[in-house]
C-alpha cells in the first residue's frame, strides 16, 4: 500500500506552507485550531479553578476578567468558527462533490495565512497583557474604560474575519460550480448543504463584525466618537451591529456540526436520512431566519419594547427548523442497523445535548423569563450546550469519522468510545449545574460570588476536570494512531459518500477518474452488501 | 508558484487543474467576484446603518455639519468617478474584443481618474484638518458640537474606507495595465479585467450613495 | 505523480452560457454615462429646493436609480445568470433587514413606557 | 419546597410567582421533549442495534405528515411561550401610576440610589413591602445592570439614557442586588442588598430614624427631597434667568414635561426625561421653536444624580402652561 497520496506526494515544510491542496490546507487548519483550542481550554481551566471558592483567592479580579475574555475570544473566533468548516469542510467538500479541489485553491491558502495573521495579533494582545472587555467588546467599556490590549485584539478579529469570508466564498462557488456530473442539489450530502448555509452567514454576517470592531478600534485609537455616549452616541447601536453578526455566528458553529451528524447517523444506522428535503432546507432556513433574531440579546439593553416583541417571536421561529432536524435524525434510527462506533456515540450525544441546548434557548427567547436569567449562568450553560455540547461534539465526531480518510489510519475504537463517554459525562456535570446557578441568580463574569452558589460551582469545576481528560484522550490516541493505527481501507464504515470511493488517504487529485453520480444520497438500503474490507 | 497544474483546452486557453475548461474557470471566478461584492455590501452596510441611526436621531446637527463640506468638490469628484466607471467599462469592452491598446489606454485613464478623485479627497481632508473638523480633542464646531463630531467621525470612516478601496483598486489596475500591455488578455481569457471592473463599479456605487448622504443634507436652508 | 485523467464530461452545474461574455454596445455605455451625469446634476439641484422630508427620499431615489444603472449595464447584470441576480439581491436584502430591524428599535423607543411621560 | 432545596431563589415580589409559573411551563415542555427524544434515541438504539454485518435496512424516505406534525405542534407551543412571556415583559415595562420613585445611578463600581423624598443610599435599597417601586436608571460611565433575583427583575443602566423598571415587594427581608452587565475590575463586587421593610419601618427609615445602624444613609447625602435638591440646583445655575415666564431667551419650563414641544427645525418632540436631559447637556441638539440656540451646555457641571434632581424639580413645576404646549397626556 505505498500508492501515492496527498500526504506522501511531496515532502518538506514548504510543500505544506505553499500547498494549494485543500486536504493539506485542512491539515494546516487542524494543527492551528488545535493549538488555539488548547490555549482557550487553559483559560477555561483557570476560570473554573478560580470559581472553586466564593472568594476571589486564586487570581486577581483583573486576571480573572482577562481569563474569561480570552477564553471567549480564542474559542469563538479562533476555534469554533473555523473548526468544522476550515478543517473538515475544507478536506471533505471537494471529495464529497467529486471535485479535484476547491474552486480557488490559492485563495484557500490565503485564507489560512489570513487566519494566522489574525491569530498573531490576538496572541500578541494575549501575551503582552491580555484583554478584559469580554469577547463581546461592549461599548463604552471597550472604547472608554478598558485599559488593556483592546486594539490588537480587535485588529486580530478584524483580520480573522476575512479568513472566514474567503472560506465561505470558496465554498459557495465550489458547491455551485464544481459538482460532479449527476450530482444534483438534492443528491448532495447534507454536510454540503450545511456548509452552503454556513457560507451564506460567513458572507453576509462577517463583514458587519469586521466593520463594527474596526469602529471600536478607531474610537479608541483616533478618539472618533461613534458609540460614545458623552457625544450622544448610542452604546446600544454597537450591540445591534455586534449581534447582527454574532448571533448568526452561533449558527456558523452549529450548522456544520449538524451536517456531520447527518452523515454519521445515516452511516452507522445504515439508513437513508428521514426527510432529506426537510433536513436540507432547514439548514437554509436556520441560516436565513438566524439573521432576524439578534435583538434577543438586547431585551434588557434599553431596546424598544416593540422591537423586543418582534425579535422574541422570530427567535421562536428559528427554533422550528432545528427541531425538525432533531426529529428527523431520531426517525432515521427507526428500523436501522445501528452500530456504536465512536462517531456514532458523539452523534447520539450531540442529539441529547443539542436538544437541551435548543430547548433552553426557548427560555431565553421568552421575554418575561429572559429578564430574570439574562446575563446569568443560565445563559452560560445554554450556549455551552450549543457550542460545546453541539458544535464541539459534532467536530469530534467528524474528526473520528473522517480520520481514516484524513490520516489513512484507523483510530483505536475502544479508547475512542470511552473518550466519547467521558466527554458526555464531564460535559453534563460541568454545565448542567450552571442552569441551576443561573436560575438562582448567579450573574456571569463574576470573579467572586455569594457562598450559597459554591456547591454548584464545585460540581462544575469537577466536571470540567473530567471534560479536560475527555479532550486530552483523543488528542493522545489520534496522534498514536498516526504511527501505530491499523491501515485504513478506502471505506471502513461502508458509507455511501463519494469521499469513500477514493483511497484513504486520497491522491492529490482526489479521484483517479471524475466520478459520476447516479443515485440519491445515503442509498444504504440499495446496497447488496456493505463494502467492507 | 509551481503551475504544473495548469491545463490547456482545445482552443489553446489555459485553465487551472481543478476546472474542466477555461469557460468553467471563468464562470467560477465571476461568481466568486459577485459573492465578494455581496460581502462588501454588508461591510459598508454597517456604516450606512450607523449613519442612518444618527441622522435619524440628530437631523439638525447632520445638516449643520454637512454645510461644512464642499459641494463643488464633491460634485466634481462624483463626475470624475462616474467617468472612471465609464473608462473601466470601455477597458472591459476592449478586452472582450481583444483590442490590446484600447484596453491599455482605458485602464490607464481609469487609474488617472481614480487618482484625481483621491487627490481631491486629500485636498478636502486637508481643509477639514485646518478647520479643526477632525474628531478628537481638537475638534471645534460652532453649534451642536457633540453630534457634529459623530457626523465627522462617520464622514472620515466612510470616505476613508471608500478611498482605501480605491487605492487597492488602483494597485490592481496597475498590474492589469502591465499584463494587458504584455497581451495577456484575450477574448477567451480576460477574467482579471472583467472582475476588477466589477470591483471598481461597486466602489463607484458606494460613492453614489455617500455623495448625497454626506454632502447634500439640508442644503436648502 | 499519478496523471489524473481529466474528465471532459460537463460538470453538473449549468455553466453560464457566455462564450466570450456578453459584449455590450458602446452606445449603451455612453448613454448610461450620460444618464448618470444628468442624475448627478438632478440630485445636486434638488438638494437646494425645500421639499421637507422628501429631500432625503428624492436623494435616495436618485442614488438607487444611479446604482441600478451601474449594476445592470456597467456590471452586466442585465445579461447575467439568475444566480448573479440572486447574489446581488441577497446582499441588498440582508442590508435592508439589518437597517430596518435596527431602526425598528430606534423609532419605537418612545412609544411605550417613556421615562417621564 | 424548591426554595428550601436550593433549587429556586426566594420569591419576594408580585412578579416572582408569575415568572416561576412560566418557568414551570417551560420546564415541563423541555422535560417532555427531552424525554421524547431520549426515548426515541435510546429505544431505537437498543431495538435496532446491529446484529450482523448483513443486516438489511428498509428505504424510508420520510413522511410529509410527520414533518407537518413536528413543525406545527412545536410552533404552537412556542407561540404560547411567546405570548405568556410577552405579557409579563410588557407588564414590567409599565410601572403603576402610584409607584414610589427611586433614581438609580450606576458607576464603576457602586450603585447610587436616591428616593424621591431625598434619602440617598449606596449599594442598598430600602423599600416598603406591598408598594410598587419604580426605578429610573442611568450610568455615569459604562453599562451596568440592576438585578434582584428575588424579584425576578433586571434592567441595564445605560450611560446617556434613562431606562426604567419596577417591582412590588411581597416579603419583608434582605435580598441580593447584583450588577449583571460586565463593567470591569470590580464587577463582581458591585453588589448590595435590597431591604424590604414594613411600611411603618420604612417611613421611619425614610425620615432617617431607622433602628438599624447598617441602614444609615451615607454621609454625603443631602437630606432634602429630590425636588428640593433640584430647586437648589435650578437656582445655583441661574436657570431662572432665561427660563422665567415671558422670557425671550428661553422657554418657560412649567408644564413642559410630558408635553409635545415644537422645534426650530420644524419637527416636534415629546418632552420626556431623555429630552430634558439632552437639553441640559446638549442644548443645541433640539432648539425650541421661537428661541435662539443661546443656551450653554451644563456638561461636566452636573452629575447624573444632579440632573435627575433637576428633572424632578422641573416636573414639580406643575402644568399651568401645559395647554399652551399642547399637552398630549400619557
Amino acid at each position: 500500500m505505498t500508492s501515492t497520496n496527498y500526504l506522501n506526494a511531496d515532502y518538506g515544510i514548504w510543500s505544506w506552507l505553499l500547498t494549494k491542496d485543500h486536504k493539506r490546507i485542512g491539515i494546516l487548519y487542524l494543527i492551528s485550531i488545535t493549538f488555539m483550542f488548547l490555549l482557550g481550554g487553559l483559560f477555561a481551566l483557570m476560570v473554573r479553578l478560580e470559581l472553586l471558592t466564593p472568594a476571589g483567592d486564586l487570581l486577581t479580579a483583573d486576571t480573572y476578567n482577562k481569563m474569561f475574555t480570552m477564553h471567549g475570544i480564542v474559542m469563538v473566533f479562533f476555534f469554533l468558527i473555523p473548526s468544522i468548516p476550515a478543517v473538515l469542510g475544507n478536506f471533505c467538500i471537494p471529495l464529497m462533490i467529486g471535485a479535484r479541489d476547491l474552486a480557488f485553491p490559492r485563495l484557500n491558502l490565503a485564507s489560512w495565512y489570513i487566519f494566522m495573521a489574525g491569530a498573531v495579533f490576538t496572541l500578541y494582545a494575549i501575551f503582552t497583557g491580555g484583554v478584559d472587555t469580554g469577547w463581546t467588546f461592549y461599548t463604552p467599556y471597550s472604547t472608554a474604560a478598558a485599559n488593556t490590549k483592546v486594539i490588537p485584539a480587535a485588529v486580530g478579529i478584524f483580520i480573522n474575519g476575512f479568513s472566514s469570508i474567503l472560506t465561505g466564498l470558496n465554498f459557495i462557488v465550489t458547491i455551485h460550480r464544481m459538482r460532479a456530473p449527476g450530482l444534483t442539489w438534492f443528491r448532495l450530502p447534507l454536510f454540503v448543504w450545511a456548509h452552503y448555509a454556513t457560507s451564506i452567514i460567513f458572507i453576509l454576517g462577517t463583514p458587519v463584525i469586521a466593520i463594527t470592531i474596526l469602529l471600536v478600534a478607531a474610537e479608541r485609537a483616533l478618539q472618533f466618537g461613534i458609540f460614545d455616549p458623552t457625544l450622544g452616541g448610542d452604546p446600544v447601536l454597537f450591540q445591534h451591529l455586534f449581534w447582527f453578526y454574532s448571533h448568526p455566528a452561533v449558527y456558523i458553529m452549529i450548522l456544520p456540526s449538524m451536517g456531520v451528524i447527518s452523515e454519521v447517523i445515516t452511516c452507522f444506522s445504515r439508513k437513508v436520512i428521514f426527510g432529506y428535503g426537510f433536513v436540507a432546507i432547514s439548514s437554509l432556513a436556520i441560516a436565513i431566519l438566524g439573521f432576524l433574531v439578534w435583538g434577543h440579546h438586547l431585551f434588557l439593553s434599553g431596546q424598544s419594547v416593540y422591537a423586543s416583541l418582534i425579535f422574541s417571536v422570530l427567535s421562536f421561529l428559528v427554533a422550528i427548523p432545528s427541531a425538525v432536524k432533531v426529529f428527523n435524525w431520531t426517525a432515521t434510527l427507526y428500523r436501522g442497523s445501528i452500530s456504536f462506533n465512536a462517531p456514532m456515540i458523539y452523534a447520539l450525544g450531540f442529539i441529547g445535548l443539542f436538544t437541551i441546548g435548543g430547548l433552553t434557548g426557548l427560555f431565553l427567547a421568552t421575554l418575561g423569563f429572559d429578564v430574570h436569567v439574562h446575563d446569568t449562568y443560565f445563559v452560560v450553560a445554554h450556549f455551552h450546550y450549543i457550542m460545546v455540547g453541539g458544535a464541539l461534539m459534532g467536530y469530534l465526531g467528524g474528526i473520528h469519522y473522517w480520520w481514516p480518510k484524513i490520516s489513512g489510519r484507523m483510530y483505536p475504537e475502544w479508547p475512542a468510545r470511552i473518550g466519547a463517554a467521558i466527554v458526555f459525562v464531564g460535559f453534563n456535570l460541568t454545565f448542567f449545574p450552571q442552569f441551576i446557578a443561573g436560575y438562582l441568580g448567579m450573574p456571569r463574569r463574576y470573579h467572586m460570588y455569594p457562598p450559597e452558589f459554591q456547591v454548584l460551582n464545585v460540581m462544575s469545576t469537577a466536571g470540567a476536570t473530567i471534560l479536560g481528560v475527555g479532550y486530552l484522550l483523543p488528542l493522545t490516541y489520534l496522534l498514536w494512531s498516526l504511527r501505530y493505527g491499523k491501515v485504513a481501507p478506502a471505506n471502513p464504515w461502508g458509507a455511501t459518500g463519494l469521499e469513500w470511493q477514493t483511497p484513504s488517504p486520497p491522491p492529490t487529485e482526489n479521484f483517479p477518474v471524475t466520478p459520476t453520480v447516479t443515485e440519491e444520497a445515503y442509498a444504504y438500503a440499495h446496497r447488496a452488501e456493505p463494502e467492507y474490507v | 508558484m509551481s503551475d504544473s497544474h495548469v491545463r490547456v483546452d482545445a482552443h489553446g486557453y489555459e485553465y487551472a487543474h481543478q476546472f474542466d475548461s477555461a469557460e468553467h474557470q471563468h464562470s467560477a471566478s465571476q461568481l466568486g467576484m459577485w459573492v465578494f461584492i455581496a460581502q462588501e455590501i454588508l461591510f459598508f452596510g454597517g456604516l450606512f446603518l450607523t449613519y442612518t441611526v444618527y441622522r435619524y436621531a440628530y437631523p439638525a446637527a447632520f445638516a449643520q455639519s454637512s454645510h461644512h463640506l464642499d459641494v463643488t468638490l464633491g460634485c466634481f469628484n462624483t463626475a470624475v468617478l462616474i467617468g472612471s466607471s465609464l473608462t473601466m467599462a470601455l477597458a472591459v469592452h476592449g478586452a472582450q474584443l481583444g483590442r490590446r491598446w484600447t484596453q491599455v489606454i482605458f485602464l490607464v485613464l481609469t487609474i488617472v481618474l481614480g487618482s484625481v478623485f483621491l487627490g481631491v479627497k486629500a485636498i478636502e481632508y486637508g481643509h477639514k484638518f485646518h478647520e479643526h473638523l477632525v474628531p478628537g480633542p481638537n475638534f471645534v464646531f460652532d453649534g451642536d458640537a457633540a453630534h457634529a463630531q459623530i457626523f465627522f467621525s462617520l464622514y472620515f470612516v466612510m470616505t476613508g474606507l471608500h478611498a482605501l478601496h480605491m487605492v487597492i483598486g488602483i494597485a490592481i489596475l496597475a498590474v492589469l495595465v502591465w499584463q494587458a500591455w504584455r497581451g495577456a488578455y484575450t477574448p477567451g481569457y480576460y477574467s482579471p479585467v472583467e472582475l476588477t471592473g466589477l470591483y471598481w463599479h461597486f466602489v463607484d456605487i458606494v460613492w453614489i450613495f455617500l455623495f448625497p448622504l454626506l454632502y447634500l443634507i439640508g442644503r436648502h436652508h | 505523480m499519478a496523471a489524473a485523467s481529466h474528465s471532459t464530461a460537463a460538470r453538473a452545474s449549468a455553466h453560464a452560457a457566455h462564450g466570450a461574455g456578453h459584449v455590450v454596445s458602446l452606445k449603451v455605455y455612453f448613454a448610461i454615462f450620460a444618464a448618470l451625469m444628468v442624475l448627478t446634476a438632478v440630485t445636486v439641484g434638488v438638494a437646494y429646493v425645500d421639499l421637507g422630508v422628501m429631500n432625503t427620499f428624492v436623494a435616495l431615489a436618485v442614488a438607487v436609480t444611479k446604482a441600478t444603472l451601474v449594476i445592470l449595464f456597467f456590471m452586466h447584470v442585465k445579461y447575467s445568470t439568475k444566480l448573479t441576480w440572486l447574489v446581488v439581491a441577497s446582499g441588498f436584502f440582508f442590508l435592508a433587514i439589518m437597517i430596518a430591524f435596527t431602526l425598528a428599535d430606534f423609532v419605537s423607543r418612545g412609544w411605550l413606557g417613556t421615562p417621564g411621560s | 419546597m424548591l426554595e428550601r432545596l436550593g433549587l429556586m431563589p426566594a420569591q419576594a415580589s408580585t412578579m416572582a410567582f408569575q415568572v416561576d409559573l412560566l418557568y414551570g411551563f417551560l420546564i415541563a415542555v423541555t422535560a417532555f421533549f427531552s424525554l421524547l427524544i431520549a426515548a426515541g434515541v435510546i429505544g431505537f438504539s437498543i431495538k435496532y442495534r446491529r446484529r450482523s454485518e448483513h443486516d438489511r435496512t428498509p428505504h424510508i424516505h420520510g413522511s410529509n405528515l410527520l414533518e407537518v406534525v413536528w413543525t406545527v405542534i412545536p410552533l404552537a407551543i412556542t407561540m404560547v411561550m411567546f405570548f405568556w412571556g410577552a405579557h409579563i415583559f410588557v407588564t414590567l415595562k409599565r410601572p403603576p401610576d402610584d409607584a414610589l420613585q427611586v433614581n438609580v445611578v450606576g458607576k464603576q463600581w457602586m450603585w447610587k440610589l436616591q428616593h424621591l423624598e431625598g434619602r440617598r443610599e449606596i449599594n442598598q435599597l430600602h423599600v416598603p413591602v406591598g408598594r410598587p417601586v419604580k426605578l429610573t436608571l442611568t450610568s455615569e460611565d459604562v453599562i451596568h445592570s440592576f438585578y434582584v433575583p428575588a424579584f425576578r427583575i433586571k434592567q441595564d443602566a445605560v450611560p446617556g439614557r434613562y431606562t426604567t423598571t419596577w417591582f412590588e415587594a411581597t416579603k419583608v427581608g434582605e435580598y441580593h442586588l447584583f450588577c449583571a452587565e460586565y463593567c470591569g475590575t470590580v464587577h463582581s463586587g458591585m453588589i448590595g442588598k435590597v431591604v424590604v421593610m414594613d411600611p411603618a419601618d420604612y417611613q421611619a427609615w425614610l425620615a432617617g430614624e431607622s433602628t438599624s445602624a447598617a441602614a444609615a444613609a451615607p454621609a454625603d447625602g443631602g437630606s432634602g427631597s429630590l425636588v428640593a435638591s433640584g430647586k437648589a440646583l435650578y437656582e445655583k445655575h441661574g436657570c431662572i434667568t432665561c427660563h422665567q415666564a415671558g422670557s425671550v431667551l428661553g422657554p418657560p419650563l412649567a408644564g413642559v414635561p410630558g408635553s409635545t414641544v415644537a422645534l426650530q427645525d420644524g419637527n416636534s418632540v415629546t418632552a420626556d426625561d431623555e429630552y430634558l436631559r439632552e437639553s441640559i447637556l446638549n442644548p443645541q441638539a433640539k432648539v425650541v421653536k421661537g428661541f435662539a440656540p443661546v443656551m450653554p451646555t451644563f456638561k461636566g457641571q452636573m452629575s447624573e444624580e444632579q440632573i435627575l434632581q433637576l428633572i424632578a424639580y422641573i416636573k414639580s413645576l406643575g402644568g399651568d402652561t401645559a395647554a399652551a404646549h399642547g399637552k398630549t397626556g400619557s
